[in-house]
């Protein structure tokens, strides 16, 4: 029962809170809102016993991208110049659009059918830290793609900066 | 058995959060009760120096904040990577050493690419001399 | 039963440690004063009590019968609760920190990470409370505030790293274990570069002197919460002390050997061991906010630009220096 | 006590994701844009770790953590393209973006 | 063209921030309007006038010495340096020659307050910077300085002392040795605060290359005292047209080589040695005799109409003043004469026409010239780095507003 | 540079100096005094609140009303009204306006009687403005609030002769030695000033 | 060169300008018209065996029914080369308030030309940016003329009476809290 209730808290907590990100017009109030949402995805993570990433979950997701959406909207003080329409103008058949999408997604997990197949039990998990076998994972088996990541944050690294720094010429 | 997972060890941080809420909330509405209230116009005024206050204070503000926030961004992903295989370093193969390695390089590679273009200089050299330039082309 | 037992023991731990960090608060206040106006040859707080010892108390019911003014034009609700965050969450930190063996509210294998997230998480309040004062110098105190955190942050958790690389663990208590085996006894002799790092970061990231440019009043006024009044600017400061205390508890858990003495030393001096843990912890945590006020009475105040470079261009390349060497040796020495 | 069943996680990140879909489509501020693409990447996070957490693999876990890496470095070098067009036309509106037709 | 890129960067991101009146580094109530580009100042305005007391016209309608008073009131934190400086252009204008006395004491008094205000200066740019302790360090010998004059002349900080041809009472051998033993004990107080500051990296970091000025644009802007020397002119009214006793005191002019704050703290802190050196001096040469000139007015100098207020008749005779003549001792003619207050040259145009008032009596007051250069020196400059230039360019709203 | 240097530089030689210096600033006795506890005992001659000389053979004060000390205030705060009779003025309403006094001590210099005194009474805030309107009853009062304060002896202000003057330039009133007998205040010796400093 | 030499070489060079040439107790001042007041403080500015380079002070001075032209402007200059003095005086008439601005000579000249603006209204020719300074910008009269009255105008200064109404307003306010 304990883990249901659990679960349905952070459900609706989720939920309540994507919308009113993608709801609120004041784009700070949605960052606001996120951060909120962030932190219980946060919390949801830790009931799938991945404690490690429910922390990297809000530290990279919460304390930094976040962090940079906010500043984003602090510095070019972007208001919502064009009166009450902060949505587009046929909004409603979009988000029929996105309605039926929502119900085939619905029914197709009708047919899921899985099994345990791994050896990382929550035992084994816990008994050797989430952090540690997630390490161990990473960089024995997933060092390529891991060095993949590597190049896909040397692009912003150089390109954002090229990007917000360099000044249009003339 | 998965789905029956509770991470028990995380209540008293559960209780923590909710104690301390409760104690900043407590405070706060004793001191309601305690604390006068009485604005008038001046009073409620922004602090601007003594002075009625010109423009916009939400102004839009130097760039560098967000190359600065950008860069958090990459450095503190790179940091996730380092935690988890710091923690796991006894259990990581000379792959995984090199491989950490390579990865710090390329990031330093940007690093020192930023810079060197001076997105880590406050104030701007470059961006003074593109305005020079600007100014004089246009 | 047993459930309801653990939850007793849980709040009664929690009552005290919350207890004893706003005591604590209240006189910290207290001894930057005494010992900052010391440093000045000046007396200090002298009035209220004996030596001015109740004055922390009298500087609380004061706050509370301040005025809460809100500027006009402000975003109400984010004013309101800017410096709730700002207090919750750096007084949620304290629940992962071990005090001495076996006294923790919540032992959590991501101890450290913990506090990186609860530090992440408090730049919002100051952000929000910079933006929606509706001030100039609010909204500047408020998003140099947030960069110098973040900047800081990456140079602290890089200079972790080293930690977690000889503890092998992010749990705080199995870090201070570690250190006991430690033929030093401490981390912050081999990890001397990134001991240094940290404590630079730690100033940073608490905005104390050399590093109070948020708040640098001769410039800023009072940074980010320069419209608040009465106990919501209590809050700000009880969340800058409380993150004070929080750095140095850190310090004294990864560099310094929390409850614990070098072995060397109880060798050679055998009854030092009957000295209680909690001693030399408090005597480690309370050396380090010392010199947070040490600091504070000597140096000049960082330029921001400076500040930046420093922790850009300074901190970070050592960090990151730190975790390579570090880890170069662990492997092949 | 009675588990959680997988679907409701996997139908939990499906509605997360829809509404970062719905977000997506139907804002016309490019940051609220970026901030829905957040929402929909989070949604998948969710199903990811559910399901690698029923499975009991590790791999879905590393997935997740690339994720939150690739989002870092997607939403910095979105971010920077607005800022960019920003100089030209401030304006953070999709529909008032049409510099590239001119 | 540079006017329109700013116009231009305005219209981009410009924030415009209020400086002052009411702000805790504004020294007084000077007020700056700074445009911003990010923390960099694109352009500076000061305003001045909120301390606008119209000293200027209330001398035209005071007597000589009745307007000795509004003198404290200029830089009053230097006020014997002012009252000297108003007495030294008094005496000049009317030809009187004050005892060699009251030339020594004087020129020791102008020298303690030289060095009040400069350790003033030090404490509160050092506060500045966020150096606290130098701040409270310095005011400890502030406070003993203070106590001297308090001993004198009943006063700390307005004190009223020099009188047209002299001084208003004699010092003491009790005070010449307490002041004595300040000198001795001074020079090593100096080596504390420079124990602070001087080496430290920070302070250089702050200091080192901000608000930098060339001689030539010194000179051009008017800048006089330590703020000019710090660009490495040897230009000092105390060597160059001496006053009182300073012919015969022996001193360097210290002058700086960049322009910079540095140099200008440089400047000032080897000027406290200086000034300690010249009270030494003073102290060991002071001769016996008379404090007050013979022919100097006295105190109820008349003005017009005022004289016939006085009784002939009454209790005793007492009430008659001796010197009948007062009338004739302001001759009608123009004097610039000026001194070297703490804060640069303090020159005061006195133009009489024979009366008992000055007819018209103009102050330069050397702050007010230093904080017209204050936009030249903060462009380009952050905002952090204008507190250090209002603080180096030592400025007493006071004086500058009059 | 030179190793010197370098290693000012790395072992952050200057700032542990600095410390050191705060460090021994903190063990020694702080200088400042507790101020409303600790008065701090003002220098002979020191100009502060207003007063009339209770003159002990009258019980009066000692004002002619020549008007000399109205004439010369710089910021004319005293006002005076008096009345001729056969042989002397007689002193009507004397008021001085405390607010708008600077202190500068020129009306107790120049009475020519020795009347009117800047006391070395400092404490005098008050909660009016129309307390500080000094009218005649004021000004005696503050003068035996000061005058009772005194210890044994005469009391003799600085400014009312002026040294090194020649004392045929005086009033005849001033030549003579001026004090009035009050019981003596303690001034504060040299010795018991250097030793108050010397922190 | 001694400043009479100074005066008479000014009388040589500007015969026209210069009006007079006084000397009191070593000071000497030379009365000039206004018109031609920039070429000959260029001058002297400029001249390498005078070189004033330094403006040390610059004032009006209101001759009230004493003198005619009503105003003078006064010059300090001083050489920092030869350590000289020599003070200008320039006429000013009261119909035509005006005369150059030096500004472009000597950068220190801004804020003294505003002050002598501001207490006199003598208007500066060429000044970039001639505003009152020490008095309010809305504020009316020039104070330091003889004719202005010490205790100030009968009306008060608008920022005056707003000040007293706020403090009316403030009381009546706290009555009410």
């Amino acid at each position: 029962m304990l883990p249901k209730l659990f679960f349905v808290y952070f459900a609706v907590m989720i939920i309540v809170l994507s919308l009113l990100v993608v709801t609120r017009k004041n784009l700070v109030h949605s960052i606001m809102w996120m951060l909120l949402l962030f932190i219980h995805i946060g919390g949801l993570y830790l009931f799938l016993n991945a404690e490690f990433l429910a922390a990297i979950q809000i530290i990279v997701y919460a304390g930094a991208i976040l962090v940079l959406f906010l500043f984003v909207v602090l510095l070019l003080n972007i208001r919502e110049e064009f009166g009450q329409r902060w949505f587009i103008r046929s909004w409603q058949g979009r988000g029929f659009v996105a309605a039926a999408l929502l119900l085939a997604i619905m029914l197709a997990l009708q047919y899921i059918v899985l099994a345990p197949m791994g050896k990382y039990s929550i035992d084994y998990i816990q008994r050797e830290t989430h952090a540690k076998v997630l390490g161990t994972v990473l960089f024995n088996e997933y060092v390529f793609p891991f060095m993949i990541i590597a190049l896909v944050l040397f692009v912003p690294m150089i390109a954002a900066v090229v990007l917000a720094i360099k000044r249009r010429k003339a | 058995m998965p789905g029956t997972y509770i991470p028990s060890e995380y209540l008293p941080i559960l209780i923590a959060l909710m104690a301390a809420t409760a104690i900043v909330v407590g405070g706060l509405l004793f001191g309601s009760i305690l604390r006068p209230r009485r604005p008038y116009p001046e009073k409620l005024l922004p602090y601007e120096s003594g002075n009625p206050p010109v423009g916009e204070p939400r102004e839009r503000f130097s760039i560098k904040f967000y190359v600065i926030a950008m860069l958090f961004v990459v450095f503190d992903v790179e940091a996730a990577f380092l935690y988890s295989w710091a923690v796991a370093y006894g259990n990581i193969g000379l792959y995984g050493f090199w491989g950490m390695v390579i990865f710090i390089v390329i990031i330093f590679i940007g690093y020192a690419y930023d810079w060197k273009i001076g997105a880590l200089d406050w104030k701007d050299a470059n961006e003074d001399k593109d305005k020079d330039k600007d100014t004089k082309e246009g | 039963m047993d459930f309801a037992l653990t939850l007793g023991i849980i709040v009664i731990k929690i009552a005290v440690v919350f207890g004893i960090v706003l005591f604590h608060v209240a006189y910290a206040t207290y001894f930057e004063r005494k010992i900052i106006g010391r440093m000045q040859a000046r007396h200090g707080p002298m009035e209220v009590g004996p030596h001015g010892l109740l004055q922390p108390f009298a500087d609380i019911i004061k706050l509370f019968f301040k005025e809460d003014i809100v500027p006009s034009h402000a975003d109400r609700w984010l004013f309101y609760i800017a410096p709730a965050i700002v207090v919750i969450s750096s007084m949620t930190a304290l629940s992962v920190l071990p005090f001495f063996e076996g006294f923790v509210i919540a032992d959590i294998n991501i101890g450290l990470l913990f506090i990186l997230v609860i530090t992440s998480i408090s730049v919002y309040g100051i952000v929000i409370a910079g933006w929606s004062s509706n001030s100039k110098y609010s909204f500047l105190g408020g998003l140099r505030s947030a960069a110098q955190l973040i900047s800081y942050e990456i140079a602290m958790g890089l200079s972790l790293v080293g930690v977690i690389l000889m503890a092998g663990s992010m749990n705080l208590s199995d870090i201070v274990k570690a250190q006991h085996q430690y033929p030093l006894g401490m981390f912050a002799f081999p990890q001397f570069l990134g001991f240094f790092v940290f404590v630079v970061a730690a100033f940073a990231e608490t905005n104390r002197a050399p590093f109070d440019l948020p708040e640098a009043e001769q410039e800023l006024v009072a940074g980010y919460f320069t419209e608040y009044s009465g106990f919501r600017f209590a809050l700000f400061f009880l969340g800058e002390y409380i993150a004070m205390l929080t750095m140095s508890i850190m310090v004294t858990l990864c560099f310094l050997g929390g409850w614990t003495i070098p072995l060397f030393m109880t060798n050679a001096l055998p009854f030092l061991s009957y000295v209680p843990g909690i001693v030399w912890f408090l005597m480690k945590v309370y050396a380090f906010m010392f010199l947070f006020y040490w600091i504070r009475a000597t140096l000049p105040r960082y330029r921001y630009d400076q500040l930046m470079a420093i922790g850009w261009k300074v901190l970070i390349p050592l960090s990151f220096a730190n975790v390579l060497i570090t880890a170069f040796i662990m492997r092949w020495l | 006590m009675t588990p959680v069943p997988l679907e409701w996680y996997l139908m939990l990140g499906a509605i997360v994701f829809i509404i970062g879909v719905f977000g997506f489509l139907t804002r016309r501020n490019i940051i609220m844009m970026l901030i829905s693409i957040e929402l929909m990447l989070n949604g998948v996070n969710i199903s990811l770790l559910a399901l690698s957490h029923y499975m009991q693999d590790m791999r879905g876990q590393v997935l997740v953590f690339f994720v939150i890496a690739c989002a870092g470095a997607a939403v910095a070098v979105g971010l920077a393209l607005m800022i960019a067009a920003f100089r030209n036309k401030p304006t953070s509106h999709m529909d008032e973006m049409d510099i590239l037709k001119g | 063209m540079e006017q329109m890129d700013i116009e231009k960067d305005l219209q981009t991101k410009g924030l415009i921030l209020n400086m002052g009146p009411q702000h805790p580094a504004t020294h007084g109530v000077l007020r700056l309007m700074l445009h911003l580009d990010g923390e960099t100042v694109v352009k500076c305005t000061p305003y001045v006038g909120y301390l606008h007391r119209g000293t200027e016209k209330l001398c035209e309608n005071r007597t000589y010495i009745s307007a000795l008073p509004l003198m404290d009131r200029l830089d009053y934190i230097s006020s014997m340096a002012n009252d000297v400086g108003y007495c030294v252009a008094v005496e000049r204008l009317f030809g009187i020659e004050p005892p060699d006395r009251a030339k020594y004491i004087r020129t020791m008094m102008c020298e303690m307050t030289r060095i009040s205000s400069h350790i003033l200066w030090l404490a509160t740019h050092a506060l500045d910077m966020g150096a606290m302790s130098v701040f409270l360090h310095s005011f400890r010998e502030r406070e003993w300085l203070l106590d001297l004059f308090e001993m004198i002349t009943g006063a700390r900080l307005t004190v009223s002392y020099p009188r047209i041809g002299g001084v208003r009472c004699d010092v003491n051998r009790e005070f010449l040795e307490s002041l004595y033993k300040f000198t001795e004990e001074f020079p090593k107080r100096i080596e504390e605060y420079e124990t602070l500051i001087d080496q430290n990296r920070i302070w250089l970091q702050r200091t080192k290359g901000i608000g930098v000025i060339s001689a030539r644009d010194a000179i051009n802007c008017g800048l006089t005292g330590p703020t000019l020397r710090g660009s490495g002119v040897s230009y000092d009214v105390r060597k160059h047209e001496p006053y009182d006793a300073y012919d015969q005191v022996d001193f360097e002019v210290p002058v700086g080589k960049n322009g910079d704050v540095y140099d200008r703290y440089r400047c000032r802190m080897e000027e406290l040695r200086q000034s300690n050196r010249i009270i030494r001096q003073c102290i060991k040469k002071m001769p016996d005799g008379p404090i007050l000139a013979d022919n100097s007015p006295e105190l109820d100098m008349p003005a017009e109409g005022h004289r016939k207020l006085i009784p002939e008749m009454s209790l005793s005779h007492a009430c008659i003043s001796l010197s009948d003549e007062c009338e004739s001792i302001a001759p009608a003619g123009e004097f610039y004469s000026a001194v070297e207050v703490p804060k640069g040259e303090l020159g005061f145009y006195i133009l009489s026409d024979g009366s008992g008032k000055p007819y018209r009596m103009r102050l330069r007051s050397p702050s007010f010239v230093h904080a017209s250069a204050l936009p030249r020196l903060c462009r380009g400059h952050m905002v952090a780095d204008v507190i250090a230039l209002i603080g180096t360019i030592d400025i007493v709203l006071g004086e500058c507003d009059r | 540079m030179t190793l010197r240097d370098a290693a000012k530089k790395i072992f952050f030689l200057e700032i542990l100096k600095g410390l050191a210096l705060t460090f021994r600033t903190m063990i020694n006795r702080p200088v400042t005094r507790r101020y409303p506890k600790v008065k701090r005992e003002p220098f002979m001659g020191f100009r502060g609140r207003h007063a009339f000389v209770r003159d002990p053979g009258t019980g009066r004060e000692k004002c002619v009303a020549c008007l000399k000390c109205s004439i010369v205030c710089p910021s004319q705060c005293i006002r005076i009204e008096y009345k001729e009779t056969e042989e002397r003025r007689v002193l009507e309403k004397y008021e001085i306006e405390a607010l708008r006094c600077v202190f500068c001590g020129y009306c107790a210099e120049v009475c020519p009687v020795c009347a009117l005194v800047l006391t070395e009474v400092y404490e005098y805030a008050d909660y009016t403005r129309e307390q500080f309107l000094f009218d005649r009853e004021r000004l005696l009062k503050n003068w035996d609030d000061f005058s009772s304060g005194l210890k044994t002896g005469a009391y003799f202000n600085k400014f009312w002769r002026l040294s090194g003057i020649d004392i045929n330039r005086m009033p005849v009133g001033k030549r003579l030695q001026q004090s009035v007998q009050v019981k003596q205040k303690e001034f504060l010796s040299k010795e018991s000033f250097d030793k108050g400093r010397a922190a | 060169m001694e400043p009479t030499e100074i005066a008479g070489l000014l009388k040589e060079r500007f015969p026209m300008e210069v009006k007079e040439v006084t000397e009191f107790r070593g000071q000497v001042s030379i009365t000039v018209k206004r018109e031609r007041i920039k070429e000959i403080l260029r001058f002297l500015h400029d001249a390498p065996e005078l070189s004033f380079d330094y403006l040390e002070d610059l004032c009006g001075v209101d001759y009230l029914s004493k003198k005619e032209p009503r105003f003078e402007v006064v010059y300090h200059l001083y050489s920092m080369e030869h350590r000289k003095r020599i003070r200008i005086k320039a006429e000013v008439s009261e119909d035509d308030c005006a005369i150059d601005s030096v500004v472009n000579i000597w950068e220190g000249a801004d804020w003294h030309e505003r002050e002598c603006f501001d207490m006199f209204g003598i208007v500066f020719k060429g000044h970039p940016d001639l505003r009152r300074i020490l008095m309010p910008e809305d504020w009316e009269g020039y104070p330091l003329r003889k004719d202005y009255p010490v205790e100030g105008p009968e009306e008060k200064w608008r920022g005056f009476v707003e000040v007293l109404r706020k403090a009316e307003d403030f009381k009546k306010f706290e009555l009410k809290g």
